[in-house]
């Protein structure tokens, strides 16, 4: 292994890295202020793809402006799905049944972009999709760094709506004592739905920045919520710093281990870090106490 | 007063009974006359896909009918099943029912480990590892080609010889599967009825109080977990017997596993009958859809929405909704929330009376 | 109440089996029966859905277009084709019931086969156990040749490994101070893609070319990044992608922006897709690709072939059309010379005699097969010169000159 | 304080916080065995977070709970409910999709592998159950779901249910919240008779009455720790209670 190939693994993982940290962190904010496992959450992603492909394709447009569409689009979306679905499921079988009920509209998502689109795998043209510039030797795609600014971009944004206003501060609350932030008289269910909508808005960004260097196709999406899944484990359930961090580690490491081990053996890590984090350490490594519970 | 607030009188018992004793006999005698009302051998060869998919719904559902756990990942122990059985006869040369028997085992003991990794903790995290399992087999089995025959497929030779022909072998299987059935029903009752099985229904219902009652919880769910993934994979060792190919992406395939979800929800997780019911309607189901619409996507659409539907609507599955509405048009069944709020008044003036 | 519960269970299981067997047993019947008037009947399975669908959407425009063009021509021993098509939506379980309907309800006289090797085995498997004549158009890679299969034949003129012989002949035969010394492989882990690169491979090795990346990737790979970075960084002289399509166009676009530069550059599949000069631009000069078809082969047959599927589809035909019409060719010419077709053990066994036996003209040149039914030639090699894609090997086909070094892209 | 009763349950030193919030600091408590104790203490003072550490359903973070002189921190809830602690719910909880009798027989353990798969059905154990139900007045529901049951009704069951484990001590986490007073005369003597027996009780409550009326020996929390305690009237006098009620 040559220091330059390591280093242009270092330079893929880390944008790499920032793509799951987003993701992860919108799939840990539904667990943390519903306790639900969103596994739609990667159909919606690439749901996301397919609209930007499809606006690319229609006006000719850069796909990037399909967000000023998708991203209120997904918000609300969200928002509906939990007032009008999750909401619906009975408290105490809320996890599991949220599982299938999300499940389902996976399913749903799949078909029905197989139905519209065919199994066709897709991708964007663009005109700078090859560029690419030096950066001390290892090489990055101008595309690449687009989508890992995109997300940058989002999750620091995240961070300040959480950090400095009175939503975050509602919502952090929920996350942490659901009982207690009603007490203190925050309309919980409210935060709920409206963090389910941050969720979705993480899944459009993420989806148009995946669009532009990635092919699309209908199942694409259960190769995302497998490491996805295993990133907000291992980050500690409901925890949105420690998702990020595990996305940041563990894309860094698959893009590492790529090298001695191949692609499909280096995708196993994230599940040989789920099982180790499950083993020793349920609650997670950089989560909360949340995760002891479920 | 007694006997008023009594929802079920005693008499109509033997009726009762006797009746599900009818019933019984001509479900057995329906399924032993099936191959032999099968107008032709495509029919029962979807036969034996209808009574795989029951065997594995059956299975399911005694980790999810007993626990309420849900598991999206028992694809991973049927096609698990089916590989070691192959496994076991290609590269050990093993008689295939000798086989069929030690990858169970294999599978029960594979099962443990990964039991203790997600039952540990609650609900959420056996989800994700449930469907992390079938991921992470898919890459294993696809990449170690040298072993698993990767995605090459493997194809397993027939336990049979190649006199019995192809119809032969239908109604063979067809029988070996519905005696596997019968095997799983008898157990699950069996389990159903016994503190074991009681402690495990409390789990279900709320997880918290059966521990503050004393119930090991851990230890009950791991030890129901581990037989679920033994028939799982005997009953996914018996498909690849009778199918004679196995290839990872059909395998460890999660829309496979989300059809034992979807059957035995349908069906009603918490009645015996209730998988095989959910097997039977969705088996055939899919086999109609496909007569009559044939080649578009509306599989997975369909397969979403009437999941979505069964679980925001009839989270019960059919059975139990049946009972409903049976009992709502039988006279004596009236609420018993109304007979309690009548009794509460009458407790409460006979208390004032006596205090 | 439980009791009365499982009762009703009880009572609806047995209704829904009876309708069961009673509903799907009644659909259709008959059939079978060959007094010469009645069409004759062929069932095929097609994965029109799933991950394979865009292949055997192809395969079905190949074998629709033969029918036509055999009814319009007289029939099959005078009798019309009707062919009956199902869906097994990319399925293995799905192909093999498939198969079972087609020969035991719908009394289908022939059946051809499905796409890819995936579907093929448990098909092959279904026809063989009732002794059905298997002539499959796309079941390339040797596993499908390697079950004992007697009734399987592959129609086209090369097996997966064997797509790039005339390429491998042409490399070893360069000059010392010109041949390659290094290669990297990339390879999608599927029989069919795998087969096809490592085919080359082994020739290669065995002439001293080292190989210096061999990667495989599951066929769910988008990010092709590290790939790439790994074969940017082993600086090989040349690079085979044993690809479908769309990993082809993510791997190219990939090795781009990390620059790199091979002297030779060769792909299965990918490059002879109408989409791909489209999706790849100006680069994709000099990139390689072996073939099974092309529109302007001369054989005898194929000037009609192409005229036909033109004139009913708008656009000329690609190879898994070719395939599906090849498959349809080389049963019929089976067909003619027996002079049967009906389900009959007889029959169908009289039909793989004469296969084993006799040579059959095709649009894709003349086909034989060995014992297994591989078949007996070699595929052409074509080239993007000018921005075209055009055959430049063997040299007696060539239309245009090889070009080595690639340029770059 | 007096040094002739038996040691019961004890906690040394307990300490639990949750992100930073102390909700159990550093609390030493013995209650008194054979006894009916209480634990009162304004909203948010911890009492409940206390409750779930004995129990094991929380981890304490520091400390110890012992019982009758063994040690049980962090034991999980099962094996500390085998040594002879019973607990109820704050809102009670019962298995809402299982019959009355159902519910009962849900408690009856088997220690040996072989006995799992006996019938939960056995007749001693559904007499046994009769009997609890009958003590509580809910006999006559024993088929109903316990769904279907008034809340009223559904209390009882709860602590049927405990009974049925045949517990020493017996903690109630707030056995008087929505309950009419008619139930609460019968929950109480029903604590009363129980005792008499030989039932040590740790009742959780905020009704007053209830807890001067019914206990020996009270314990006041107040910020996840205990400030005073003694026999209701002590406790009644001390200022420092007062305080936190008021003063907090």
């Amino acid at each position: 292994m040559t220091a330059s190939l390591t280093l242009q693994s270092l330079v893929l993982g880390v944008l790499l890295g920032g793509l799951y940290a987003l993701l992860a962190a919108g799939l840990t904010l539904y667990f943390g202020v519903m306790r639900v496992v969103m596994i739609a959450h990667s159909a919606l992603l690439i749901l996301a793809a397919y609209i930007a492909w499809f606006f690319e394709r229609q006006t000719g447009l850069d796909p990037l402006l399909s967000l000023v569409i998708t991203v209120p689009l997904f918000f609300v979306a969200g928002v509906v799905m939990q007032r009008l679905l999750i909401a619906r499921l009975r408290p105490a079988t809320l996890t599991m049944m949220s599982v299938l009920l999300t499940f389902s509209i996976a399913l749903l998502i799949e078909g029905l972009l197989g139905f519209v689109f065919t199994g066709t795998h897709r991708r964007i043209q663009l005109p700078y999709s090859g560029t690419h510039f030096e950066f001390f030797g290892a090489s990055i795609a101008v595309v690449k760094l687009i989508a890992f600014g995109l997300a940058a971009a989002s999750l620091a944004a995240l961070y300040v709506l959480l950090k400095t206003t009175r939503f975050g501060q509602a919502l952090r609350a929920t996350i942490q004592h659901p009982d207690a932030a009603r007490l203190v008289g925050i309309n919980t269910d409210r935060v709920a739905g409206y963090g389910f909508g941050l969720g979705l808005a993480t899944a459009a960004i993420g989806g148009t920045a995946l669009s532009l260097d990635s092919t699309i196709y209908p199942s694409l999406h259960w190769h995302w919520i497998g490491p996805l899944m295993a990133i907000i484990v291992v980050g500690g359930l409901g925890s949105i710093p420690g998702a990020a961090i595990a996305a940041m580690a563990l894309g860094l490491s698959q893009s590492l281990l790529q090298i001695p081990l191949g692609t499909t053996w280096a995708q196993t890590l994230f599940y040989v870090a789920l099982f180790a984090t499950l083993m020793l350490r349920p609650q997670g490594f950089f989560g909360g106490r949340l995760a002891q519970r479920f | 007063m007694h006997s008023v607030s009594d929802p079920r009188p005693g008499r109509g018992r033997t009726a009762v009974r006797t009746a599900r004793v009818v019933g019984l006999v001509a479900l057995v005698a329906l399924v032993a006359a099936f191959p032999s009302l099968a107008p032709d051998s495509f029919i029962l060869s979807v036969g034996v896909v209808i009574a795989s998919y029951a065997v594995l719904a059956t299975s399911w559902n005694f980790v999810g009918g007993f626990t309420g756990y849900i598991s999206l990942g028992h694809a991973a122990y049927s096609g698990l099943g089916g590989y070691a059985t192959a496994l076991l006869i290609l590269r050990a040369d093993v008689n295939p029912w000798l086989a069929l028997a030690l990858g169970g085992l294999i599978v029960a003991a594979l099962a443990v480990p990964i039991g203790i990794a997600s039952l540990r903790v609650r609900g959420a995290s056996f989800v994700i590892v449930s469907i992390a399992l079938v991921l992470i087999l898919l890459l294993v089995f696809q990449s170690w080609g040298s072993f698993t025959g990767g995605s090459n497929g493997l194809r397993v030779p027939r336990p049979f010889g190649d006199d019995v022909l192809r119809p032969e072998q239908h109604e063979r299987f067809f029988y070996l599967h519905a005696a596997l059935l019968a095997v799983l029903l008898l157990c699950w009752w069996a389990i159903d009825r016994s503190r074991f099985g009681m402690g495990l229904k409390a789990i279900r219902e709320d997880e918290d109080k059966a521990q503050s009652l004393g119930v090991p919880t851990f230890a009950y769910k791991l030890v129901v977990f581990v037989v679920s993934a033994f028939f799982t994979a005997i009953g996914g060792g018996m498909y690849a017997l009778w199918f004679g190919y196995l290839d990872p992406i059909f395998q460890f395939s999660i829309l496979v596993g989300s059809y034992m979800v979807l059957m035995s929800l349908l069906g009603g997780i918490r009645s015996l009958f209730g998988p095989l019911l959910g097997a039977v309607i969705v088996g055939y189901a899919m086999e109609f859809f496909k007569a009559q619409y044939g080649d578009t996507q509306a599989h997975l659409i369909a397969m979403g929405a009437l999941l979505a539907l069964v679980v925001l609507f009839m989270p019960d599955g059919i059975i139990p909704a049946l009972g409903n509405l049976v009992n709502r048009f039988r006279p004596k069944a009236a609420s018993i929330r109304e007979l309690t709020a009548e009794e509460l008044t009458v407790q409460r003036e006979q208390q004032e009376v006596r205090g | 109440m439980k009791n009365a519960q499982k009762l009703r269970a009880g009572a609806l299981v047995t209704t829904a089996a009876l309708v069961l067997t009673g509903c799907l047993g009644t659909s259709s019947e008959g059939g079978g029966g060959g007094d010469g008037q009645d069409p004759i009947r062929i069932g095929i399975s097609l994965p029109l859905t799933g991950d394979f669908s865009e292949p055997g959407k192809g395969v079905r425009r190949g074998y629709d277009a033969w029918a036509e063009y055999v009814n319009s021509n007289g029939g099959l021993l005078g009798r019309q084709v009707e062919l009956t098509i199902l869906d097994d939506q990319s399925n293995a379980d799905r192909v093999a019931a498939d198969y079972e309907k087609l020969i035991n309800q719908d009394g289908v006289d022939l059946v051809f086969g499905p796409f890819s090797t995936r579907l093929v085995v448990p098909a092959a498997q279904v026809a063989e156990d009732y002794g059905f004549l298997f002539v499959e158009p796309a079941g390339a890679a040797e596993e499908v040749f390697t079950q004992g299969f007697e009734n399987l034949f592959y129609a086209a003129p090369a097996v997966a490994d064997d797509h790039y012989n005339h390429l491998a002949e042409k490399i070893i035969s360069m000059p010392a101070n010109q041949r390659p010394k290094t290669a990297a492989y990339a390879a999608m882990d599927d029989p069919f893609a795998q087969g096809t690169a490592y085919g080359l491979k082994d020739k290669l090795e065995e002439a001293g070319i080292r190989t210096v990346v061999d990667e495989v990737y599951p066929p769910n790979t988008t990010d092709f990044g590290s790939i790439a970075a790994k074969i940017a960084d082993s600086r090989a002289d040349i690079v085979v992608g044993g690809t479908q399509y769309q990993d082809a166009v993510n791997l190219i676009v990939a090795l781009r922006q990390l620059n790199y530069q091979p002297k030779l550059a060769a792909f299965s599949t990918a490059p002879t897709n109408p989409e791909f000069p489209e999706a790849i631009g100006k680069q994709t000069e000099g990139i390689l690709s072996p073939t099974g078809y092309t529109p302007e082969a001369a054989f005898p047959t194929n000037r009609e072939f192409v005229d036909f599927y033109t004139k009913l589809n708008g656009n000329p035909p690609g190879e898994d059309e070719a395939n599906a019409w090849t498959t349809g060719q080389v049963v019929a010419a089976a067909v003619e010379a027996v002079g049967c077709a009906d389900p009959e053990p007889e029959c169908q066994g009289k039909l793989v005699d004469w296969l084993r036996n006799n040579e059959v003209d095709t649009v894709v040149g003349p086909l034989s097969w060995d014992e297994a039914g591989r078949p007996q030639s070699a595929h052409l090699i074509q080239q993007y010169v000018d921005g075209k894609i055009r055959i430049v090997l063997p040299e007696d086909s060539k239309e245009a000159d090889f070009i080595y070094p690639k340029p770059k892209w | 304080m007096t040094t002739t009763i038996t040691r019961g349950l004890e906690t040394t030193g307990l300490a639990k916080s949750f992100g930073g919030v102390h909700a159990v600091d550093n609390a030493t408590v013995a209650f008194h065995h054979g006894k009916v104790n209480a634990l009162i203490g304004p909203n948010g003072s911890g009492k409940t977070t206390f409750f779930n550490c004995v129990t094991g359903m929380i981890k304490p973070d520091a400390g110890s709970v012992s019982y009758r002189g063994e040690d049980i921190t962090g034991r999980p809830p099962h094996r500390i409910a085998r040594a002879g602690i019973g607990r109820s719910f704050q809102l009670c909880r019962v298995f809402p999709r299982m019959t009355v009798l159902e519910n009962l027989l849900a408690s009856v353990r088997s220690p040996t592998l072989p006995g799992w798969l006996r019938s939960a059905r056995q007749r001693g154990d559904i007499e046994r159950a009769r009997e609890l139900l009958m003590r509580v007045g809910i006999d006559h529901l024993e088929h109903a779901e316990a769904r279907d049951l008034s809340y009223g009704q559904q209390k009882l069951l709860e602590l049927a249910g405990v009974l049925m484990t045949d517990p020493e001590t017996i903690m109630l986490d707030e056995p008087a919240g929505g309950v009419n007073p008619a139930l609460l005369d019968r929950i109480a003597n029903l604590v009363r008779a129980l005792n008499a027996e030989g039932k040590t009780f740790l009742i959780v409550e905020h009704n007053m009455d209830l807890v001067m009326s019914l206990s020996d020996h009270v314990v006041v929390f107040d910020r996840g720790a205990p400030i005073a305690e003694g026999s209701p009237d002590e406790v009644r006098a001390d200022p420092r209670v007062l305080e936190a009620y008021l003063g907090s």
